[in-house]
């Protein structure tokens, strides 16, 4: 057992621990607050991974960015549920086994995968994979018409959101 | 080091928790907070797979940060119905929102 | 002018048609253009058909004009259109009562140019079956001109016209379904609808194995009544005339004209044209049988028409009479074809056809203009109208007697050789037909005693009901017929010899 | 222009006159009977020019005028028509021409040619009379014919039928001649066609003629056939055919074909010439205005009948049962119309049964083989009879002006008992019409008809037909009897009426052809003298049996000299004028008048015993049998199964094939499972996001395992 099994198992958990909470918490607020939690070891998983752009995104964009959205959000309705109530639905245990059985029949496919043991290759001498992940955004031989595109996907859902959530009386 | 189906496993768990919650959870809001755990164990598929195969092929982590652009876009919209929502119903519970059946 | 020339038929034949698809496409209720259009339509076929008589030999053998275009090769079956001497008769008779009966047309006034397209098709409908030498098409042409007629009945005919329309056309295709079969039969045995070739090897088939098992001349029998009946129906022949007091009496005038002078000759035509060549000895056996129903026509159409109160069905009756001496002397020729009476029968019998459709279309043009005038037929509701119609009734007198058969006349030549022909031949039958002949001289005289004799009904006298005479468009209609009428009866050699030579070639 | 020409275009100006006055003139009276008359006298001048000619030919019998032309193709060979005059014809049609000249110019006075229009006439009915003013005072005078123009017009075709009919050299021709004159008398019967007897005279004329007419043409269709030719030479003179026609017992009844033949034709002459039993229109026709009655009686219509006989004579002669047939046709008639004759009061009937009578003595003169004397009466009594025919018109006429002068319409002008005394108002009338009367009786020696009937019965005896010429000698009686009866009744005595008082005489046209008739009514007579008559006899040669004997191939003998026949005629011709005189000029009323027995007034009841044989079982077989029974009944009310039938099946096939298998079954069936299913499903859909997902994830891991399972084999 390596550091770094370690460090992985410890986060996993930790990861794991806090999402459990986040879908079984009564208050929203503290599921909001566990979201924060989760999606922070999520960006420790990335740096792990040696993922650090991603780490950072995580960071600035979930944590900073959607989980305070879902704090608001909470806030503006929270007038009628009011943590009162079960916060599981009546069908909550086939939830529960349907999530255990989707768990189950991924892992199953996973066992029996050749690469499923696969160790991490070491990462070549000189390999920035921040500026390469830059190059590969904008190079038109790569993926800069995804790029654009998911930026008039965030430019429609800005309206949308605006629209909906319009206040028309 | 950490094999790869450690990962793999550590996000597939992630991915039931997120799926329990948005199959069980009442608040729609919080069926939210489940779909956002469901991308995130995707997003750690992504980043492992760009780890653990090609490392100079960018697509694993150039699809994850996509996938946060959509996350972004998703719960914008999401949010922004639930309340618009919340504000013709006065609620927020997934079962009473049932406008659309026959 | 060369096309004209080089497919004279075909024009003749077609161009009804296509004046009335032209019509079709002619301005909405304008119905003065659409009465002038089609009656200049209808005259032109028969302008063209003067030049098919002029242009005709009556000395050559077979027929003229001959023109053979492809139509369903498949089947072996061509539009072949061709005239002889029999069939030449009937083109001018058709393309001559035409025009008159549009003119007659005229005082239609309710959807004048659907009325007007239909009498056009009729028109074709008609010359296709006298101008065809292709079974198939033969038939096809003789089930078009039920269509026209069927709506023309339906939609501008009197009171009861649904159940006359309904069977006039049930009874028409009952009687054609076995000709159709029979005609099929004869295609699948021979690969050809073609007339003359079907005629060269049918009469003389013999064949050990049978037709599909059954024995030749069981077959024969049994296709030959078929042809019969069909043509029986159309004539038509005891007992299958009740359709035709019907018809005619619900018929629009000129409706009446054309059934009575040129449709029932469909059903003698095909008599000629198909039954006794195709079957001679078939129609030598059954001629008894054909003599038998021909003179129950004459005897039971007259008493028939004796017993009329309705001046149209009166008429109408007269047709079965007179039209069972068509079929007496084509009975009375098959009996012994060949021979010098057999020859005068058929004179007598195509001129017979020729006359009545004048003298028949002349009478029932008649009990139109006095049935428009006064709204009914009923001979009783009548009576003295002579002196308020003088002309018409001159007229009336005249065309009756022409239908009666008055020496003088065109109805007495053809009577006279069908009685001199089948004398000798079918003795019984003629004078038992003899009691006809006197019966068409009771319900003329009772038609005229009703309508223009015997004391003034003041009804018709005064005011509004007051009978007008006869117009002048009326008369313009008349006088063709009434001068044929005259013509024939006093110089027939011109129209005669046609038939004679062509009677001598034929059979 | 040669002979043959000129007998083409005899018949010709009537027959344009017909159509020129039908077309064209009918508006002008004077315009009319110009053309009219001026057609008969060209047809006339034509006809005396012919005559004479003809007269002037040697042996004309053997090379006649004669001239065909081809005129319908039979076949190989052609029909031809033609025109022949030979002796018969030329006889014939100097009579004829004379008489329809005679009755033209009568016709103008008749019809009031000249007098005013009528105040109430109407067209269809005889003229009721016009009111004048005249010095101040109103009176009534005879108003002219309403349908004037058009009696001419029918006259001229009436005309141009009995010329047709006399030059025709075959029997179509003939027959086409026959057949037009039967259409007239229908016309002319029926001219005053608003009179409900006139109609019905006209149509009974019309079908009792036809029906001698309808055999007439097969006896023309047999011959034709057996022939092969109808004219009269090509026939008479081949004696090969001759021989085949007179085999005795060829076809029915033991008749030899000339035999049948001849008894068809001779049907039709019964029928044209009213012999017994088709006499019954003849009386009925005297509806007919009076020159239509001389028409049809004396001059054409009736002699066309006995024309035809004469014409066939050698056909007939071959079979002696046919022409025993016609001797006895021919004497009952004569006896059985004079004895109805002498019941009837209306002076034209009586002379219509006359005239049966009279052509019942041609017949039986045919029948017996005496071929001249038949043709000589023929003659004469055309004459005589067109004479009295007119001269009762005329008698007619003046008794109408007495009716017009008193306004009393209800005294019949023509019955014989409101009349008497008119030889006094009417001279000319009077003398004329007992020439005619006289000549009808056989008053010996100088009157025509006394040579003629006396040469019938001179021949009856002669070869010996006893029954014959007594039954002859008594209607010979009977005909002086009740002629003498009816001039008594009319001319002699007093005027039993205001209205015979105030008869006036005829105009000019009427009385002319009145003396015009009764020089010949006279004078003919003389022509046929037999040669060994007493004191007469070869004073003037006997030139009528020399010319037209000669006619047939074997010119006939004349009988010998008898005394019995003789004196007979002498016998019953005074003795019958004297009883009719002796008896009558005592009887004032129909009451006192013996002879109005019921079953002679009522003409033996012919006429409702053929109403109940004939014509009430025809309308019935017509309208009850035919029509209701056969047509409406048997034939449709068969065919009207057909549509209950198919009917049925198709609505048992709809009741209970359609409508419960395919419709219930099958169709709705199908659409109700779906249904069933859809709304069986339905509570699915809950508008509920999270069970949508739940299902489908229960589904993809179902399927996932089962494809798991299966495919992998796991």
């Amino acid at each position: 057992m390596t550091i770094a099994q370690i460090i992985f198992l410890v986060v996993a958990g930790a990861t794991l621990g806090s999402a459990f909470m986040v879908v079984t918490s009564r208050n929203l607020i503290h599921a909001a607050l566990w979201l924060v939690a989760t999606l922070f070891g999520v960006a420790v998983q990335y740096a792990l991974l040696n993922a650090g752009f991603l780490a950072v995104v995580q960071v600035v964009v979930y944590i900073g960015a959607i989980a305070i959205l879902f704090i608001f959000a909470v806030m503006l309705t929270r007038k009628e549920i009011r943590d009162q109530g079960p916060q599981l639905n009546s069908s909550w245990w086939l939830s529960a086994t349907l999530s255990v059985v989707t768990f189950g029949g991924l892992v199953g496919m996973l066992w029996g995968w050749k690469d499923m043991a696969h160790t991490v290759p070491d990462i070549p001498p000189g390999f920035d994979s921040i500026s390469a992940l830059g190059d590969a955004l904008v190079s038109p031989d790569a993926f800069v018409l995804p790029f654009e595109v998911a930026s008039i996907l965030l430019l429609a859902a800005l309206v949308g959101a605006v629209y909906v959530a319009f206040n028309r009386k | 080091m950490v094999p790869l189906s450690w990962y793999l496993i550590f996000a597939a768990g992630l991915f039931s928790l997120g799926l329990f919650g948005v199959l069980a959870r009442r608040n729609a809001v919080a069926i939210l907070l489940g779909v956002e755990l469901m991308l995130n164990a995707v997003n750690i598929n992504l980043a492992a797979f760009w780890r653990y195969g090609t490392i100079t092929n960018m697509a694993g982590q150039v699809f994850a940060i996509i996938v946060f652009a959509v996350a972004a876009a998703e719960v914008a919209v999401g949010l922004a119905l639930v309340i618009s929502v919340y504000r013709r119903h006065n609620t927020v519970v997934a079962d009473e929102i049932d406008m659309l059946k026959w | 002018m060369n096309f004209i020339n080089d497919n004279l038929l075909l024009v003749i034949l077609f161009f009804p048609a296509l004046a009335a698809l032209v019509l079709l496409f002619l301005p909405a209720d304008e119905n003065k253009l659409f009465r002038w259009f089609a009656l200049g339509a209808s005259l032109v076929p028969f302008i063209l058909s003067i030049g098919l008589w002029i242009g005709f030999d009556p000395n050559a053998a077979g027929y003229q004009f001959e023109a053979n275009y492809p139509w369903y090769e498949a089947l072996h079956s061509s539009l072949h259109l061709g005239v002889d001497g029999l069939s030449l008769t009937m083109v001018m008779l058709t393309t001559f009562l035409t025009p008159l009966a549009i003119l007659a047309s005229f005082s239609i006034k309710e959807r004048v140019k659907a009325y007007m397209m239909l009498f056009l098709f009729l028109e074709m409908g008609m010359l296709g079956v006298f101008m065809s030498i292709d079974l198939l098409i033969f038939f096809v042409f003789w089930e078009i001109g039920l269509v026209p007629m069927y709506f023309l009945i339906n939609q501008w005919g009197s009171a009861n016209r649904n159940y006359a329309s309904l069977k006039f056309m049930i009874y028409t295709m009952g009687g054609s379904l076995g000709l159709l079969l029979a005609i099929q039969m004869l295609g699948v045995l021979f690969q050809t609808y073609d007339l003359q070739e079907i005629t060269a090897n049918w009469s003389t088939y013999t064949s050990a194995n049978g037709i599909m098992g059954i024995p030749v001349g069981t077959v024969k029998t049994i296709a030959f009544w078929a042809f019969v009946i069909a043509f029986a129906v159309k004539v038509p022949l005891w007992p299958f005339h009740t359709w035709l007091p019907d018809a005619h009496t619900e018929a629009p005038t000129a409706g009446s004209m054309i059934l009575a002078g040129v449709l029932l000759k469909l059903g003698a035509y095909g008599f000629l044209r198909l039954v006794l060549p195709l079957y001679p000895d078939e129609a030598k056996y059954f001629a008894g049988a054909l003599a038998f129903l021909a003179t129950a026509a004459i005897v039971f159409g007259a008493f028939g028409s004796f017993g009329q109160t309705d001046f149209k069905r009166l008429v109408a009756y007269s047709s079965v009479n007179h039209m069972g001496f068509v079929v007496l002397g084509i009975a009375a020729a098959a009996s012994a074809i060949g021979t010098p009476d057999a020859t005068i029968a058929l004179n007598g019998a195509i001129l017979q056809m020729f006359n009545h459709g004048l003298s028949a279309a002349g009478m029932f043009f008649l009990v139109g203009v006095i049935y428009e005038r006064t709204h009914t037929r009923n001979l009783e509701e009548f009576g003295g109208l002579f002196p308020l119609v003088p002309v018409y009734g001159g007229i009336l007198i005249f065309t009756s007697m022409a239908s009666l058969g008055l020496p003088g006349l065109n109805g007495f030549i053809s009577e006279f050789l069908v009685v001199r022909g089948s004398l000798p031949l079918l003795p019984v039958y003629t004078a038992v037909s003899m009691l006809g002949l006197l019966m068409t001289g009771a319900y003329i005289l009772k038609g005229i005693k009703k309508v223009l004799h015997g004391p003034l009904n003041e009804h018709w006298a005064h005011g509004e009901h007051k009978l007008t005479e006869i117009n002048t468009r009326e008369i313009l209609i008349m006088a063709p017929l009434m001068v044929l009428i005259l013509v024939i009866g006093i110089w027939p050699a011109w129209i005669l010899d046609v038939i004679n030579k062509a009677v001598m070639m034929l059979f | 222009m040669t002979t043959e020409t000129l007998i083409w275009l005899i018949p010709l100006p009537p027959a344009l006159a017909f159509f020129l006055i039908v077309l064209f003139t009918n508006k002008s009276k004077a315009l009319s009977h110009s053309v009219g008359v001026g057609a008969a006298i060209l047809s006339f001048l034509g006809s005396m020019v012919v005559f004479f000619r003809a007269v002037s030919v040697e042996h004309l019998g053997e090379h006649p005028f004669e001239s065909s032309i081809p005129w319908m193709p039979t076949g190989d060979t052609w029909f031809n028509i033609g025109v022949l005059i030979d002796p018969l014809g030329a006889a014939v049609l100097f009579f004829v021409s004379i008489t329809i000249f005679m009755i033209f110019l009568y016709s103008v006075g008749y019809h009031n040619f000249g007098q005013p229009a009528g105040d109430h006439d109407r067209k269809g009915l005889p003229p009721h009379g016009a009111t004048v003013e005249e010095h101040g005072h109103k009176h009534v005078v005879p108003s002219v014919e309403p349908m004037y123009s058009r009696f001419f017009a029918f006259l001229g075709l009436f005309a141009f039928g009995m010329y047709t009919l006399v030059v025709s050299d075959n029997l179509l021709t003939m027959f086409v001649g026959w057949e037009i004159m039967g259409l007239c008398s229908y016309l002319l019967i029926g001219f005053w066609y608003g009179k409900p007897s006139a109609r019905a005279a006209a149509i009974k004329a019309f079908m009792t003629t036809r029906i001698g007419d309808v055999f007439m043409l097969l006896g023309i269709g047999l011959l034709y056939s057996v022939a092969g030719t109808l004219n009269f030479r090509e026939i008479f003179g081949n004696e090969e055919l001759m021989h085949t026609l007179a085999v005795p017992g060829a076809t029915l009844f033991g008749l030899s074909l000339a035999g049948l033949i001849a008894l068809l034709l001779f049907i039709g002459t019964v029928g044209k010439s009213a012999q017994w039993p088709l006499h019954v229109w003849l009386p009925d026709a005297m509806e007919g205005p009076t020159p239509v009655s001389a028409m049809i009686h004396a001059a054409t219509m009736v002699s066309a009948g006995v024309h035809a006989v004469i014409r066939m004579f050698p056909l007939l002669s071959l079979d002696h049962n046919t022409m025993g047939v016609v001797a006895f046709i021919g004497t009952f008639t004569a006896i059985f119309a004079a004895t109805i004759a002498v019941a009837q009061n209306d002076i034209k009937r009586v002379l219509a049964y006359s005239t049966i009578s009279q052509l019942g003595f041609m017949i039986a003169a045919l029948g017996i083989g005496a071929y001249v004397a038949a043709a000589f009466h023929l003659i004469t009594h055309a004459f005589f009879k067109a004479l009295l025919f007119l001269g009762s018109g005329s008698v007619i006429h003046g008794m109408e002006h007495g009716v017009l002068h008193t306004g009393n319409h209800s005294v019949d002008p023509q019955d014989m008992f409101n009349m008497g005394g008119l030889r006094n108002k009417m001279p000319i009338t009077f003398w004329t019409f007992v020439i005619g009367g006289f000549a009808l009786s056989g008053f010996p020696l100088i009157t025509a008809g006394f040579w003629s009937k006396d040469e019938i019965l001179a021949d009856a005896w002669g070869h010996g037909h006893l029954v014959v010429f007594l039954t002859l000698a008594l209607a010979a009686f009977m005909t002086a009897f009740y002629t003498m009866r009816q001039i008594t009744l009319t001319f002699l005595g007093e005027p039993r009426t205001k209205e015979a008082e105030h008869a006036q005489e005829t105009p000019w046209t009427m009385t002319v052809p009145l003396m015009v008739l009764s020089i010949f009514a006279v004078g003919y007579g003389w022509v046929g003298i037999p040669e060994d008559f007493p004191v007469l006899g070869g004073l003037v040669p006997n030139w009528f049996h020399d010319f037209v004997g000669h006619t047939l191939h074997e010119v006939p003998e004349a009988v010998e000299f008898s005394w019995a026949p003789l004196l007979t005629s002498l016998g019953v011709a005074l003795g019958g004028l004297f009883l009719g005189w002796f008896y009558y000029r005592n009887v004032n009323s129909a009451k006192e008048d013996f002879f109005q027995i019921a079953l002679l007034k009522n003409k033996y009841y012919f006429d409702e015993a053929y109403d109940f044989v004939f014509v009430k079982p025809a309308i019935w077989l017509s309208e009850v049998f035919t029509y209701q029974w056969m047509d409406k009944g048997a034939i449709d009310g068969f065919l009207h199964i057909f549509g209950p039938t198919t009917g049925g099946i198709g609505g048992f096939i709809r009741n209970y094939i359609d409508l419960p298998v395919i419709n219930k079954f099958i169709g709705d069936g199908s659409a109700d499972v779906v249904q069933w299913v859809g709304r069986s499903l339905r509570p699915i859909q809950s508008g509920r996001i999270q069970q949508y997902m739940m299902l489908s994830l229960v589904v993809l891991v179902v399927i996932g395992g089962a494809l798991l399972y299966f495919l992998l084999g796991l």
